[in-house]
């Protein structure tokens, strides 16, 4: 074999080598990775309690309430097939709303409620000023979320 | 050009047994290593079981850089490298069969000790076969990719210092995707994505890493 | 004498062939516009001539843009004023990765082609880049707390970027770390060129994984989410931040230029006093 | 003119015959980005000997590792009278030999296998036989299964430089040859070059010492 053929040879090994590696990133890609679960795949689960775990979802409407200690938080969790409920003790950030996203970090207790150690506000790629977020909503155009 | 692999196979394996030290070390310092963590965090079974995969992985990771910056610098000092590329093969074969060499030293190790420290942390038997898996996948793209690292700081001034600064961010996608999929074997979430992105880390280290290691090496003994 | 001086400080900046090939071309190129930056002291000439240009550009639209951004834009829907965080943040991210890339087609350019200038404007445009990228992770952490409630998330946008952030380091350390500057440029730029798998990582890191951060918002398939009268002022800071950029690019090439030739002459009259 | 490259490559492998000639013209080298030196040439053909002089840094071994290939000049070529040497490296590999300031030897392995596995590793071996010749010629014979890092350094010099004879190369590049040898195996030395001179073979050899032999051409390094 020649310099020239064997270079060749190589550069085609390289090259179909590359083309394996991204055809198994986007094989991979077809199934998400994920970072949080939904709560219809936790009911479809059934984790184990204690067990740590990541719980993302909207806040459902109208099911926040501060508890009588003045620092625990409850809200629901849904992906508006199934709900999950979870308390947090401590600040919710300032983008914690009704009906907007939100990840917490925690376990579920014996009440199969899930207890957030950590919250954390997810929020959506749009910026707009609030006029025009309220004129949208106006229109049904867009359905967001107001300020609680 | 197979004899010519073979023949630096079997070099650098030889002379890593002459010098004997150098395999026990890589093995007891990865066991040291994620031994350590278990003593500094108490012997909380749950909280050992969630951080294992990490542990297992920060382990390998150290203990195969441990070794890395050895795989050129011994032959870079005393003029082995400029006979290597002066050899009727094309250089690439002998980076290609000394990165070879390396995982066989301490990819392999690694890899065989891995479910012992798995015991140590309570890692459910049956993730095993994906942790093993993952470490298959895995060690040989930290042995290719610390090998480009090594290269870059061949005969730097502070080579020490410098090759774990290159090599640690090239390896952040091994170690995240090779924790990510033993945790999901433990949790059971699917593990496929991980691995087969590990698979893809690995099939582009495989066809990146070794012509640039070779191209650096060429430059640095220029 | 200014000629002599330019003539070895040509010298220095040239370096063994990377191959017989390119020899040919700079032979054959040698009149051509890809080697009329070739010339240290006409490049010079010429930055100095663009540089109070691109100062006066930087100035204007960061006024503006700043003029736009804390007191004529509107507050949003949802974050209120801490939006506007977003003015700073989402530039610097885009310039922290505008930089690599810059980084790293001069350091295609200088290891292919051998052009002399190319791997000096590729070390003088890391540390720049790099404190963009800083820059970037100060501003989302900051603007993390108060909207997700946290500093910092390992999620694959903030990791991939801090990776970013270390590749910067990697190639500022290897532009110091040999003795032989040579090595010292073709190593850093053989770093930056492999970096460059980082960039594309970044980008749909946001996409790909599902994350805290949010997707994109400007540079998408279905056209920017962002209102109008935001656009504006991100558009002018971004705007500002490249000519920020360039004005510092020139500056530090001059700079690392002017040490070139001080060190050419110090190696002369070092020749001439033995 | 493809196919006469192609016949002078199997001429040369078997048997060194006619006259060849090493050429290099217009040369300049940088080192650090610093000017060496610059329009320089020589001429080597067969059965010539080449010895370069010159001060400390006038650059003898810069030149030296050009003739190799190892590294580029800034300005000029070097070419066998068939062809450039970094159009055809493969072919100018198979043809030189290098013995630099360093011996390329490990210290943990015996003489013999030192030898052995550079002569796996450069290309098609010669077998045995002519490894115990190399030896015995440079009086190492007794000494076959010492390890490397029992030898003093004239014996490491008498090591490396065996390699010569080991490979079948028509051009040998010598640095500093005589450098720690003891004035009976620079006798030998000499008479190796002789031998191969007489077989058609060419060297270059780079010194400070003055060496007894009666070289066709002398290169002054200012």
């Amino acid at each position: 074999m020649g310099p020239k053929s064997r270079r060749l040879s190589f550069i085609l090994m390289i090259m179909m080598l590359l083309g394996i590696s991204v055809a198994l990133v986007l094989a991979a890609l077809k199934d998400n990775i994920v970072y949080f679960y939904s709560p219809t795949e936790l009911l479809m689960k059934e984790p184990p309690m204690g067990q740590r775990l990541r719980v993302g979802g909207l806040v459902k409407q109208g099911s926040y309430l501060l508890e009588n200690d003045g620092i625990t938080s409850r809200f629901v969790i849904t992906d508006k097939k199934s709900e999950v409920t979870a308390t947090h003790k401590g600040v919710l950030p300032d983008l914690f709303r009704e009906g907007q996203g939100v990840v917490g970090e925690g376990h579920f207790n014996k009440n199969k409620i899930f207890e957030a150690e950590k919250v954390l506000a997810k929020h959506d790629e749009n910026y707009m000023p609030p006029e025009v977020a309220e004129a949208l909503r106006k229109n049904g155009v867009w359905k967001g979320s107001k300020k609680p | 050009m197979i004899r010519a692999f073979k023949s630096t196979i079997h070099r650098e394996l030889i002379l890593l047994y002459r010098r004997g030290s150098d395999l026990c070390l890589t093995v007891i310092f990865f066991l040291l290593v994620a031994i350590l963590f278990p003593l500094a965090l108490g012997p909380d079974q749950g909280l050992l079981a969630q951080i294992g995969p990490g542990v297992i992985w920060v382990s390998a990771l150290l203990s195969s850089m441990l070794t890395i910056d050895r795989i050129f610098y011994a032959d870079f000092e005393d003029g082995s490298l400029e006979q290597f590329v002066l050899s009727t093969h094309p250089f690439g074969i002998f980076v290609f069969a000394k990165l070879s060499a390396h995982w066989l030293t301490s990819g392999l190790p690694i890899l065989i000790f891995s479910p012992v420290i798995g015991i140590f942390y309570s890692i459910p038997l049956a993730s095993y076969p994906v942790l093993i898996l993952s470490i298959a996948l895995g060690t040989p793209a930290l042995s290719l990719i610390g090998g480009v690292s090594a290269a870059l700081s061949l005969g730097a001034r502070r080579g020490g210092v410098l090759l774990p600064l290159l090599a640690l961010p090239l390896l952040v996608p091994v170690l995240i995707f090779g924790t990510a999929a033993t945790n999901a074997a433990i949790l059971g979430t699917p593990v496929t994505p991980s691995l087969l992105l590990l698979g893809a880390v690995l099939a582009a280290t495989l066809a990146v890493a070794p012509p640039i290691t070779t191209i650096t090496i060429k430059q640095a003994i220029n | 004498m200014r000629g002599l001086q330019n003539n070895a400080l040509k010298i220095s900046l040239t370096h063994p062939s990377f191959g017989s090939k390119s020899d040919k071309i700079s032979r054959t190129q040698n009149n051509d516009m890809f080697n009329f930056l070739a010339n240290p002291a006409r490049f010079s000439r010429l930055s100095s001539k663009m540089k109070p240009w691109v100062g006066c550009l930087t100035l204007c639209f960061l006024l503006f843009g700043l003029w736009f951004a804390l007191l004529s834009s509107p507050a949003d829907y949802q974050q209120g004023d801490t939006v506007r965080i977003m003015y700073v943040h989402v530039p610097c991210a885009w310039m922290a990765m505008f930089a690599f890339l810059f980084l790293s087609t001069f350091s295609i350019i200088g290891l292919i082609w051998r052009h002399p200038l190319a791997h000096v404007i590729a070390q003088s445009a890391a540390p720049i880049g790099a404190c963009f990228t800083l820059l970037c992770l100060i501003t989302g952490s900051l603007w993390g707390k108060p909207m997700w409630g946290t500093w910092w998330v390992w999620d694959a946008r903030l990791t991939s970027v801090l990776i970013l952030f270390f590749l910067y380091l990697g190639v500022i350390t290897l532009h110091k770390a040999f003795d032989d500057p040579v090595r010292c440029e073709k190593s850093a730029a053989i770093l930056a060129i492999f970096g460059l798998i980082n960039l594309p990582v970044i980008k749909f890191s946001v996409d790909w994984w599902n994350t805290l951060h949010q997707p994109a918002s400007v540079i998408k398939m279905s056209g920017p989410s962002i209102h109008f009268s935001m656009l504006t002022p991100l558009f002018l800071v971004a705007v500002s931040f490249i000519c920020f950029f360039f004005y510092v690019l020139l500056i530090r090439i001059e700079s690392i230029l002017a040490s070139k030739r001080l060190e050419t002459l110090h190696r002369q009259c070092g020749r001439r006093a033995q | 003119m493809l196919i006469r490259n192609n016949v002078s490559i199997e001429a040369t492998t078997s048997v060194i015959i006619g006259t060849m000639k090493f050429v290099g013209e217009n040369l300049t080298c940088n080192r650090s980005g610093r000017e060496i030196f610059s329009k320089l040439h020589f001429e080597v053909r067969s059965g010539e000997v080449l010895v370069i002089t010159g001060k400390n840094g006038a650059g003898k071994t810069s030149l030296l590792r050009l003739m190799t290939g190892l590294s580029r000049p800034v300005t000029g070529s070097i070419h066998w009278d068939d062809g450039d040497i970094f159009c055809f490296s493969e072919r100018h590999r198979q043809r030189v030999a290098y013995v630099g300031h360093t011996d390329a030897l490990k210290s943990v392995l015996t003489v013999f296998e030192n030898l052995q596995l550079w002569m796996a590793i450069r290309g098609p071996s010669q077998g045995k036989e002519l490894l115990k010749k190399a030896l015995s010629t440079f009086g190492l014979s007794d000494l076959r299964d010492t390890p490397v890092a029992e030898l003093s350094t004239g014996q490491r010099r008498r090591v490396a430089l065996s390699r010569l004879l080991t490979a079948d190369s028509t051009l040998w590049l010598l640095d500093e040859p005589t450098i720690a040898l003891d004035d009976d195996a620079i006798g030998i030395l000499i008479s190796s070059i002789c031998q191969h001179r007489r077989q058609g073979g060419m060297a270059v050899i780079a010194t400070n010492a003055p060496i007894d032999i009666s070289a066709e051409r002398m290169l002054d390094l200012r």
